[in-house]
C-alpha cells in the first residue's frame, strides 16, 4: 500500500455554546485515503460528516475549532499550517464541490469568471488558457453548449448544470483530492444520474482521490470505493463498498440499509367509505402567476387538472422540479387562486381565494411545507406555534390548550418538554414533526404534504412516513402527498398522479407504478431511481430519445 | 437677587479701558461710568490713559470687505424700502441725502447748499451745483421733488410714509431750489431729511435692480441675499472723494462666524457683534472695536388697555422689578447705558439728565402687584430673537419675579413674522426701536395718541398738545424744557419699560482708519464706506 | 431572615438566563444614570436653573459653581440637571412615537400591499420632501408651542424614515412560509403583524431606533430655537450648547459639559441597543 | 443591457410615481405656506406695516387675487419652464435660484466625492474585520460624530483651521477662487463638516449590508477556493450588497441639498437651503414652491437612482 494521500489521526473538533459550555462535535476520528481512491462519509445530518470533510481543507464553520489530532494532505500537515498557507493549498491541492451549487455561485458574476477563479487566485495559468481548459472540462462533464455556457449568469442555467459547473470549478486547479459535499441531494432523480455519471468519468480520467459526503447509500454505492459510517461525531464502521452493502457489521449501518427496502402500502378499508363524497375533487383546474390579463395570468403553470381523492385514501403527485406539483397544492389550498376550474372539499365548493373561504372550510384542509426552517416562525416557541391553531379554530385557552399541545407532541412522538424550545434548537426531523403537529391541531380531514420528506435523511424520512400512516389510521385522515422521490410515494400512497410541465400525464395505483407505467415519462422516472448495487449506474441504458425529450439537460 | 453679585471683575475694567483706546467720545465714557455706579476716583485713572489716541491721516486705495448681520432676498437698492442695515450701507454708498448728521448729531449740508425757513413750516432748499449722477445726468430740483414725493405713493411701500405725510407741498421753484410746506411747523425738518430713506434718486427711476445715484461708489454687483460690490465713483462731486477703490458688503448672520471671519482676516469690518465676543477680540492685537451709544433699545411693552396692563400699579411695579444693572452687566457685559424708561437717549441733545432711572426695588414691586391683585397669577411675556436680547431680558425679569412670588411665563416665539403677529398686539411683549435723530420723530412715532407704533396704547391729550408745541418752537431753550417734561411723562405714565440704551459694537481690523461713532447707528451711521480708509 | 438575604444571589444576567456583554452593560448603566437624573434632577440642582448667580460669564469650574457659569452667568450644573428631564424625556417619547408609528404602518403596508401600500409610501415620501423648517414654523403658527406639540412634531418628522426601513424589513419576512401558513389558516392582518412579522424585525428596528434617537436629540434644540417647545428659562441640552456657542473659543465648561452630556447619552443608547441581552439557548 | 421591455417599463413606472409625489408635495407646501400668518406685504413693511400701507402695497404687487389662483397660475407657468417672479424683489425666480443652485450642487458634489469613498472604505473594512479593534473604533467613532451638534462641528472647524492655525479661509464663498488650491482651501471646511454629518449613517448601513452578504454560501465558496479575505469581500460580498448601500447613500446625500442650512449660514455659503429660509420668512410663494420642488426632485432622483443601481447590480433583476 503506497503511503496514503490523506491521513487523519485522532481528529477532535469542538465548539462553545453561547452559555459558555464546551461541546465536542468530532470525538477523535482517524482514517486514510489512498491516492486515486474515493471514500464516502455516510451518516445522518448532525453526524459531523460535513465538518470532517471541511476540516481536510483546514476550514471550520463559525464557532467551531480544530482542537486535537492531525490532518496530513500530501506533503502538508494542514492542522499545523497558518490560515495563509491553508489558503495556498485550497483549490490547488484540495478543492470542494458544494452541496447546493445554486447558492454557491455568486449571482452577480458570470459563470466563466467564477470557474477559472482558482487559476486567477493562485496564478496557475493565463486567462485564455484557463478558459480553454474550462471548456474542455464542460465537455467532459457533458454540459450542453460547452463553449457558450460560461458567458451566462448562474440564474440562467438549471440546478443540474450548475452542479456540474461546480465540479468543473473544483477540477480546474488539478487538485489531488476533491471533496463532494452531498452534491446531488437537491437534484431531481433524472438529473442526478447525469451528474453522477459526469463525476465518475472525470474522476477516473484524472486519477484524483475523492471524499464523497452523503446520507444516500444508493448514490454512494455507485461512486465510492470505501464507505465510512458516522454517527454523533464517531466512526461506527469502515469497509469496502460491496462488503458494507452485503454484510453490514454495525447495527446502525443495518438500519441505514433497511430504510431502502421498499415498504408496500396496504390501502386501509374504512367501512362507510363508499357512500360519502370524495374528500377532495378538482375539476379542470388551471392556475398561474403574474398579472391577470383578459382572464389569464402571464405565466400559465397548471393546465386543466382533473382528479378526485376518496376519503381515507392517499393520492401521490410525482414530477420533477418545474412540473407544477407545488403550484397544485397552493391552488387547492387557495394560497394561489386558480383562474379557472373548481376545488371541492368533502363535496363543498371552495372559493377560489382563501380570503373568502370560511374558517370551517379552511380548517378541513391544512398544508405542510417542505423547508421546516422557513415554515416555523423562528421567534415563537413550539408551544405558541402549536397553541395558536387551537385557540384560532377551537378557542382553547390556558390549561386545556397546554394539555392539548402535550397530546399533539406525543402524537408526533416528541417529548413534552420540547414545547419551551425555539424551532432553531431542533433537528430537521423534529421540526418537520412540529409542522405536522400544527396541521393536526386544526383536526383537519385532508393534509396537503408538499415534499415534506425531501429535505430529510432517509432514516428520518422513513420515520415520518410511518408516523403519517399511524395518524391516518387513528384520525381517519387523507393525504395528498407531493414528492419527486418515487420510493417515498410508493411507501404511503394508494394512487399516483405523474405530472410533467403542468399536465397530468398518467394516473395509476402506486403498487403498479414501477411495473406497468405506460407513459414514457413515467418509465423514465422509474428507471432513474438508483438501486443498492454498485453496478447499477454503469449497467443503466436509457433510451437516448426519451432523455432528449424529457431530461432537462 | 438673593445674593447681589459683587465681583464687577477685573476683566470688565480692562474692557472699558480697551474701549477708550478706540476713541469712544469722552462724554460717552463719563455717562457709562456714572450709570454703572463705579466711583469717580477709580474712574479718574482710566481717563488718563485715554488721551494717547493715534494721529490719523487718511490713505487712499485698497478694497475693503465688511459683513453685516442680516440680509435676505428682500434686500433692495430702493432707499424708500430699505429695512435692514445692509440696505442702509448700500444706499449710503451709492446715493446722497440733502443733509447728514455728523458724529455729534449736528446737521451738516450734503446735496443741499442751504436750507432756510422763518416759520419752520415753509422751507426753501437750495441745491449744490456741479453734482452729477452716475449716468452723467446733472442733479436738478426735479430729482429732489420726485425723490421726496414718491414716499407718499402707497405702491412704493415706503418705510417713512407716516413721516413724509407731514410734507403737504413739495414743489420746484427753479432748477436749483425746492420749496417744502409742512402740515404743521416742525423745526426738525433738516434732521428728518438726514434719514436714510430720504436719499435722492434720479427723476422717474422705478427699476431698482440697478442703482443710479450721486454717491461715492457705483454699484458694480448686487445679488440680494448674497453680496453687493461698490467701485469708486471717479467723478464724485465731493472734493475729498472716497479713499477706498472698492468695497464688498454681505451678511453673516451667525455672530460667532462673523467674529471668526474678522479674526482670520477674511473681512476687515464686522458689524454689531455680541458684547460677549469682546473678550475674544481683546487678546488679538490687530483687531479693534468701535462702540456707539446711538439710542437703540429693546423695551418691555405692557398694553394699558389689556389685562394685566390695565390693572393700576402693574406697570409701575414692573418698572421697579426690572433689574437694570443685571441687564446691563450680564446681558450686555457693560456695553449699554442704564435708561430711564423713555426713548430719548443720552446721545441726543435733548436728553433729560436729571430724570433718574427707577432703582431695582422688588419689595415695592411686590406691594404694587399685591394691590393690583396679580400676585401668583401666571403672566405670559412674549419674547423673540427678532428683538435683540429680549429672551435674556425676559429670563431676568422672570427670575426677579420668582423672588417675590410672581409667576411670569416666558413665551419664546419665532422671529419669523414677529413684527406683524406679536409686536403691538400681545398684552406683555418686547419691542425693539432703532435710533431716531430727533425726540419729535420718536414721540410722534411711539407715544402720540394716534402714533402708528403706540406700543402701550398710551393716550394723553396733554402730551399730544406739548408735542405739537415743541415741534414748532424755534427757541431751543423752550424746546428743551418741553421735551424734558415730556420725557418725565413717558417715564411715569406710559406702559413701556426701557431698561437700557444698547451700545452698538462694531469690530474692525486695526488697519481700518477713520471710523467714528454716529447717532444714526453703527458703522458710522451705515455710511462708513465713504469715510474709512485702509492703512498699509 | 439574614441567611435568606445571604443566599439571595445578585440578579446578574448570567443566572437570569441572559448573556449580556460588558459594552451593553456600560451603555445600560449610563442610560439608567441619566434616567435617574431626569427624574430627580431639578430637585438636587444647587441653584434654580434660571437664576443669574454671577456677573462674570463663562467662568471656569469653581468651588461654588462646580461646572462654571454660562453666557448669562447662570450655574451650568443646575441647567444640565434641569435639561436632562427635557432632553431624555422628550427625545425618548418622540423616538418611540416615531418608530411605533413607522413600524406599524410599515408592517401594514407590507402585509396589505397593493394600492394601500403604494399610496401610503407616496404620501410619506412626499412628506419627506417638505423641509422640516417649514413644517416646524407651520406647527408653531397653527397650534402654538408646547411640549406635546414639540413631541408630535419631532415624531412626525422622523416617522417617514422609520416607515421606509420597517416596510423593507417586513416585505422580506412576509414572503416566508410561516406567514403563508398563517394566512392559509385564515389569520387576519392584525395577528399576522403582531405575532408573525413584528418579532422577526424587532432587532434591526431597535438599531434604527437608536440612530433616530441621536438625530432627535439634536433636532430638538433646532426646533426650540424656532420657538417651538422648551421655553426659557428651561432648555434641553442641545439648546444649552447652542446658546453657549461663543464659549467654544474660550474653551468654557459651559459648552463642553452639555456636549459631553449629549454625547454620553447618545453613545450609551446605541452601545446598549447594539449589545442587547440575548437569552441563553445553549446552542453552538 | 437595458434593452428588455420589463426594465424600461420599470423605469417608466418609477418616473410616473416620482411625478405624482412632486405634485403632492407642491400642494402640501402651498397649504403649509397659507397656514403661516402674515403675507409678503406685511413682512416687507415690517414695523412700518400700517393697515393702509399694507393694503396699498398688496394691491401694487398684485397680491389681492386669491392665493389659490396665484398658485395654479404658478403651476401652469411651471409646465413651460417659467418659475415665475419673486414677489419680494421682482427678479425672475430662475435667475435668483440659478447660481445658488450651482453653488449648492458644487458643495454637495464635492462632499459626495469625499464622504462616499471614506464611508465605503470604513464601512467595508469594519465589516471585513468584524469584532476587531478597528470595527469597535469605527462603530464608536460614527456614533460620537453624529452626536455632536452640526453647528458645533462647523464652529469648531472655523476656530481651529481659520482663526488659530490660519490655514483655511473662514468664509468659503467670499474667498478668492483663482487657483485650484484656493478653491480647495475655500471648500475644505464646509466639506469636512458635511462629511462628518453625512458619513455616519452611510458607514453603519454599509457595514450591516456587507456583513449580511459575507455570511452567504457563495462567499464561503470563495474562501474554499483559496481567496484571501480582501478578495472575498471586494469581489464577492460587495457587489451583492450594492443595493442596500446605494439606498443608504441616497438617503444621506438627499440631506446635502435641503438640510445644510446651518453650514451655509456659518460659512456664509449662499446655497438653496438659505434661499428657502429667506423665502419662507418673506412668504415669497413662487420662491418657496421652486425651492421645495428642487429639494423634492433631488430627493426623488437620488432614491430612484439608488433603486436603479440596486436593479442593475443584480443580474437576476436586470434580465
Amino acid at each position: 500500500m503506497s503511503t496514503p494521500l490523506v491521513s487523519v489521526r485522532d481528529l477532535k473538533i469542538g465548539a462553545t455554546t453561547d452559555s459558555g459550555r464546551h461541546v465536542e462535535i468530532i470525538k477523535g476520528v482517524s482514517f486514510d485515503i489512498a491516492p486515486g481512491e474515493i471514500v464516502a462519509l455516510i451518516g445522518e445530518s448532525g453526524s459531523g460528516k460535513t465538518t470532517i470533510a471541511l476540516s481536510l481543507m483546514g476550514h471550520t464553520r463559525t464557532g467551531c475549532r480544530i482542537e486535537g489530532g492531525e490532518i496530513r494532505l500530501g506533503a502538508n500537515t494542514v492542522t499545523a499550517m497558518s490560515e495563509g498557507q491553508r489558503a495556498e493549498i485550497r483549490g490547488t491541492e484540495v478543492s470542494y464541490v458544494p452541496q447546493s451549487a445554486a447558492a454557491a455561485f455568486n449571482p452577480s458574476q458570470r459563470i466563466m469568471d467564477q470557474v477559472i477563479e482558482i487559476t486567477a487566485i493562485h496564478k496557475l495559468m493565463p486567462r485564455d488558457a484557463a478558459e480553454k481548459k474550462a471548456v474542455e472540462l464542460f465537455r467532459a462533464l457533458a454540459l450542453p453548449h460547452a463553449d457558450t455556457i460560461g458567458s451566462r449568469y448562474p440564474h440562467q442555467v438549471s440546478g443540474g448544470q450548475l452542479q456540474r459547473l461546480s465540479a468543473a470549478m473544483a477540477l480546474i486547479g488539478d487538485p489531488k483530492l476533491v471533496i463532494f459535499d452531498e452534491p446531488t441531494t437537491a437534484l431531481d432523480v433524472t438529473t442526478q444520474i447525469e451528474v453522477l455519471r459526469a463525476f465518475r468519468s472525470v474522476m477516473e480520467k484524472g486519477g484524483m482521490a475523492g471524499v464523497y459526503v452523503s446520507h444516500d447509500l444508493a448514490v454512494v454505492a455507485q461512486i465510492a470505493d470505501r464507505i465510512i459510517v458516522l454517527k454523533g461525531g464517531e466512526i461506527q464502521e469502515e469497509g469496502a463498498t460491496q462488503q458494507i452493502l452485503d454484510a453490514p457489521a454495525h447495527p446502525y449501518t443495518r438500519e441505514l440499509l433497511a430504510a431502502f427496502e421498499p415498504v408496500l402500502h396496504k390501502p386501509l378499508e374504512f367501512d362507510d367509505a363508499d357512500h360519502q363524497p370524495p374528500i377532495l375533487e378538482v375539476r379542470n383546474l388551471s392556475a398561474g402567476y403574474g398579472p391577470i390579463r383578459n382572464g389569464e395570468p402571464g405565466a400559465k403553470i397548471l393546465k386543466d387538472i382533473n382528479f378526485a381523492l376518496e376519503r381515507g385514501r392517499n393520492l401521490g403527485v410525482i414530477g420533477e422540479s418545474g412540473s407544477g406539483k407545488s403550484t397544485l397544492a397552493r391552488a387547492v389550498a387557495g394560497i394561489l387562486p386558480p383562474y379557472r376550474g373548481e376545488v371541492l372539499v368533502d363535496g363543498f365548493q371552495q372559493e377560489a381565494s382563501l380570503a373568502q373561504r370560511s374558517k370551517e372550510q379552511l380548517r378541513h384542509a391544512q398544508i405542510v411545507f417542505q423547508l421546516a426552517d422557513t415554515a416555523l416562525n423562528p421567534a415563537q416557541s413550539i408551544e405558541t406555534i402549536l397553541g395558536r391553531p387551537l385557540t384560532f379554530y377551537h378557542g382553547m385557552k390556558g390549561k386545556a390548550r397546554e394539555a392539548r399541545v402535550i397530546e399533539l407532541l406525543d402524537m408526533v412522538r416528541l417529548p413534552a418538554n420540547l414545547r419551551h424550545r425555539l424551532p432553531s434548537e431542533l433537528s430537521g426531523g423534529q421540526k418537520q414533526r412540529i409542522n405536522l403537529a400544527r396541521a393536526l391541531a386544526a383536526e383537519p380531514q385532508l393534509i396537503l404534504c408538499d415534499e415534506i420528506t425531501s429535505a430529510l435523511d432517509t432514516v428520518v424520512a422513513a420515520a415520518i412516513i410511518d408516523l403519517l400512516k399511524e395518524l391516518q389510521r387513528e384520525l381517519r385522515l387523507s393525504y395528498m402527498f407531493i414528492s419527486h422521490d418515487l420510493s417515498t410515494v410508493e411507501a404511503i400512497c394508494d394512487d399516483v398522479l405523474v405530472m410533467y410541465k403542468g399536465e397530468v400525464v398518467e394516473r395509476l395505483p402506486a403498487a403498479k407504478m414501477s411495473t406497468d407505467a405506460t407513459h414514457p415519462y413515467s418509465q423514465l422516472l422509474v428507471s432513474s431511481v438508483p438501486k443498492l448495487d454498485t453496478g447499477w449506474l454503469s449497467g443503466l441504458e436509457q433510451d437516448p430519445a426519451l432523455l432528449e425529450r424529457f431530461g432537462n439537460r | 437677587m438673593t445674593k447681589t453679585p459683587t465681583n464687577w471683575t477685573h476683566r470688565d475694567d480692562a474692557m472699558v479701558e480697551h474701549m477708550i483706546r478706540r476713541g469712544a467720545s469722552r462724554r460717552d465714557l463719563l455717562k457709562m461710568l456714572m450709570a454703572s455706579g463705579v466711583g469717580v476716583a477709580a474712574g479718574g485713572s482710566l481717563l488718563m490713559r485715554a488721551t494717547t489716541a493715534v494721529a490719523a491721516t487718511p490713505v487712499s486705495g485698497g478694497s475693503l470687505r465688511a459683513a453685516g448681520w442680516s440680509s435676505s432676498t428682500a434686500d433692495t437698492l430702493d432707499p424708500a424700502k430699505a429695512s435692514l442695515s445692509t440696505d442702509y450701507v448700500r444706499c449710503c454708498s451709492v446715493y446722497n441725502r440733502l443733509t447728514f448728521l455728523d458724529e455729534h448729531g449736528e446737521v451738516q449740508m450734503e446735496l443741499a447748499d442751504d436750507i432756510a425757513t422763518d416759520d419752520a413750516q415753509t422751507w426753501q432748499i437750495t441745491l449744490k451745483s456741479g453734482v452729477t449722477f452716475h449716468d452723467g445726468k446733472t442733479l436738478t430740483a426735479d430729482d429732489v421733488v420726485y425723490s421726496l414725493k414718491r414716499h407718499l405713493d402707497p405702491a412704493v411701500g415706503s418705510k417713512v410714509n407716516s413721516i413724509a405725510k407731514q410734507m403737504t407741498e413739495i414743489s420746484k421753484v427753479d432748477d436749483k431750489t425746492v420749496k417744502i410746506v409742512l402740515a404743521a411747523a416742525n423745526a426738525d425738518l433738516p434732521t428728518i431729511l438726514a434719514l436714510h430713506h430720504f436719499m435722492i434718486v434720479a427723476d422717474g427711476t422705478t427699476d431698482f435692480t440697478k442703482a443710479n445715484g450721486t454717491g461715492a461708489f457705483v454699484m458694480e454687483t448686487f445679488e440680494p441675499g448674497v453680496k453687493s460690490v461698490g467701485v469708486k465713483n471717479t467723478n464724485y462731486w465731493k472734493p475729498e472723494g472716497p479713499y477706498l477703490d472698492s468695497f464688498e458688503f454681505f451678511a453673516i448672520s451667525d455672530n460667532n462666524a462673523r467674529v471668526n471671519a474678522l479674526m482670520s482676516g477674511d473681512i476687515q469690518l464686522a458689524a454689531s457683534i455680541n458684547p460677549r465676543s469682546m473678550r475674544l477680540l481683546k487678546g488679538n492685537s490687530n483687531v479693534a472695536t468701535s462702540v456707539t451709544t446711538s439710542g437703540n433699545y429693546t423695551n418691555l411693552n405692557m398694553r394699558l388697555d389689556l389685562n394685566p396692563g390695565d390693572k393700576a400699579g402693574f406697570v409701575e411695579g414692573m418698572k421697579y422689578l426690572i433689574n437694570r444693572e443685571a441687564i446691563q452687566k450680564s446681558v450686555f457685559r457693560g456695553l449699554a447705558e442704564i435708561a430711564n424708561d423713555q426713548p430719548v437717549s443720552s446721545a441726543n441733545r435733548y436728553h433729560n439728565p436729571n430724570l433718574k432711572p427707577r432703582e431695582f426695588d422688588p419689595e415695592k414691586a411686590k406691594a404694587l402687584f399685591d394691590k393690583a391683585g396679580l400676585l401668583g397669577t401666571e403672566i405670559p411675556i412674549v419674547a423673540s430673537d427678532a428683538a435683540t436680547a429680549s429672551v435674556d431680558m425676559a429670563t431676568i425679569v422672570q427670575q426677579s419675579g420668582d423672588q417675590i412670588g410672581m409667576k411670569f411665563k416666558v413665551d419664546r416665539v419665532p422671529s419669523d413674522g414677529y413684527w406683524s403677529n406679536y409686536w403691538l398686539k400681545a398684552p406683555v411683549h418686547f419691542g425693539n426701536i432703532n435710533p431716531r435723530p430727533t425726540p419729535d420723530i420718536l414721540f410722534s412715532l411711539l407715544y402720540a395718541s394716534d402714533a402708528p407704533w403706540n406700543e402701550s396704547q398710551y393716550k394723553s391729550p396733554k402730551f399730544d398738545k406739548m408735542l405739537v408745541e415743541a415741534r414748532g418752537a424755534l427757541d431751543d431753550a423752550k424746546r428743551k424744557e418741553i421735551y424734558w417734561e415730556m420725557q418725565e411723562m413717558v417715564a411715569n405714565e406710559a406702559g413701556t419699560a426701557i431698561p437700557v440704551y444698547i451700545s452698538n459694537v462694531d469690530a474692525l481690523s486695526s488697519k481700518v482708519g477713520g471710523l467714528k461713532p454716529n447717532p444714526l447707528g453703527g458703522m458710522m451711521g451705515y455710511a462708513f464706506a465713504e469715510y474709512v480708509w485702509l492703512n498699509a | 431572615m439574614t441567611d435568606k438575604a445571604l443566599s439571595f444571589r445578585l440578579p446578574t444576567p448570567r443566572n437570569l438566563g441572559y448573556s449580556f456583554n460588558w459594552v451593553g452593560r456600560i451603555g445600560l448603566l449610563v442610560i439608567l444614570f441619566w434616567a435617574v437624573v431626569a427624574i430627580i434632577g431639578p430637585e438636587i440642582a444647587p441653584y434654580p436653573p434660571g437664576e443669574i448667580v454671577n456677573w462674570d460669564y463663562f467662568t471656569p469650574m469653581s468651588h461654588d459653581y462646580l461646572l462654571g457659569t454660562d453666557y448669562l452667568g447662570r450655574d451650568v450644573l443646575s441647567r444640565i440637571l434641569m435639561g436632562a428631564r427635557y432632553t431624555v424625556g422628550i427625545a425618548l417619547v418622540s423616538v418611540f412615537l416615531a418608530c411605533a408609528g413607522g413600524v406599524i404602518l410599515g408592517m401594514v403596508a407590507a402585509v396589505v400591499g397593493g394600492w394601500f401600500d403604494m399610496i401610503l409610501s407616496r404620501l410619506l415620501d412626499a412628506f419627506n420632501g417638505i423641509p422640516s423648517l417649514l413644517f416646524g414654523l407651520v406647527t408653531v403658527a397653527a397650534v402654538g408651542s408646547s411640549i406635546p406639540v414639540l413631541v408630535l412634531t419631532l415624531a412626525a418628522i422622523y416617522l417617514p424614515g422609520s416607515y421606509r426601513f420597517a416596510r423593507a424589513l417586513s416585505v422580506n419576512v412576509n414572503t416566508m412560509d410561516f406567514v403563508t401558513v398563517a394566512r392559509a389558516r385564515g389569520e387576519r392582518t392584525p395577528y399576522l403583524i403582531l405575532r408573525e412579522i413584528f418579532p422577526n424585525i424587532l432587532g434591526p428596528v431597535l438599531a434604527d431606533l437608536g440612530l433616530r434617537f441621536v438625530f432627535i436629540v439634536l433636532v430638538l434644540s433646532g426646533l426650540s430655537f424656532l420657538g417651538l417647545g422648551v421655553q426659557p428659562p428651561n432648555a434641553d441640552w442641545g439648546a444649552l450648547v447652542r446658546e453657549n456657542i461663543e464659549g467654544l473659543s474660550l474653551g468654557a465648561p459651559a459648552i463642553l459639559f452639555p456636549s459631553v452630556a449629549i454625547a454620553s447619552l447618545t453613545i450609551s443608547v446605541n452601545m446598549f441597543i447594539d449589545n442587547l441581552p440575548t437569552k441563553i439557548r445553549d446552542r453552538s | 443591457m437595458l434593452r428588455s421591455l420589463t426594465t424600461w417599463m420599470l423605469v417608466g413606472q418609477r418616473l410616473a410615481i416620482a411625478l405624482l409625489t412632486l405634485v403632492i408635495v407642491s400642494f402640501a407646501v402651498f397649504f403649509a405656506t397659507e397656514l403661516l400668518p402674515g403675507d409678503v406685504a406685511q413682512i416687507l413693511l415690517g414695523q412700518a406695516a400700517t393697515p393702509e400701507a399694507v393694503a396699498g402695497l398688496r394691491k401694487a404687487m398684485g397680491l389681492d387675487e386669491p392665493a389659490i389662483l396665484r398658485f395654479l397660475g404658478w403651476l401652469a407657468g411651471l409646465l413651460h419652464g417659467d418659475l415665475g417672479t419673486s414677489y419680494v424683489n421682482h427678479m425672475a425666480v430662475a435667475q435668483l435660484i440659478g447660481d445658488r443652485l450651482v453653488n449648492s450642487l458644487k458643495l454637495a458634489g464635492i462632499t459626495t466625492l469625499v464622504s462616499v469613498p471614506v464611508s465605503l472604505v470604513l464601512g467595508i473594512s469594519a465589516a471585513m474585520w468584524r469584532g476587531s479593534i478597528l470595527d469597535r473604533v469605527v462603530t464608536v467613532l460614527t456614533i460620537s460624530v453624529i452626536s455632536v451638534p452640526e453647528f458645533m462641528v462647523a464652529t469648531l472647524a472655523v476656530l481651529i483651521f481659520a482663526v488659530w492655525l490660519g490655514w483655511l479661509p473662514a468664509l468659503s464663498y467670499a474667498a478668492d477662487t483663482s487657483s485650484f488650491t484656493a478653491i480647495l482651501k475655500a471648500y475644505a471646511m464646509p466639506v469636512i463638516t458635511l462629511t462628518f454629518v453625512v458619513s455616519a449613517q452611510m458607514i453603519r448601513m454599509t457595514r450591516a449590508a456587507v456583513i449580511e452578504t459575507i455570511n452567504t454560501p457563495y462567499v464561503e465558496m470563495a474562501l474554499l477556493k483559496g481567496a484571501r479575505r480582501s478578495r472575498m469581500v471586494l469581489r464577492h460580498a460587495l457587489p451583492n450588497a450594492l443595493g442596500p448601500i446605494a439606498n443608504a447613500i441616497a438617503l444621506s446625500l438627499s440631506y446635502l441639498v435641503g438640510g445644510v442650512i446651518i453650514v451655509e449660514t456659518i460659512f456664509n455659503y449662499p446655497g438653496v437651503a438659505k434661499l428657502m429660509v429667506d423665502a419662507v420668512s418673506t412668504r415669497d410663494l413662487p420662491l418657496i414652491q421652486s425651492c421645495a420642488m428642487i429639494f423634492c426632485v433631488s430627493y426623488l432622483s437620488l432614491i430612484t437612482l439608488a433603486d436603479l443601481i440596486a436593479i442593475l447590480s443584480n443580474p437576476r433583476l436586470r434580465r
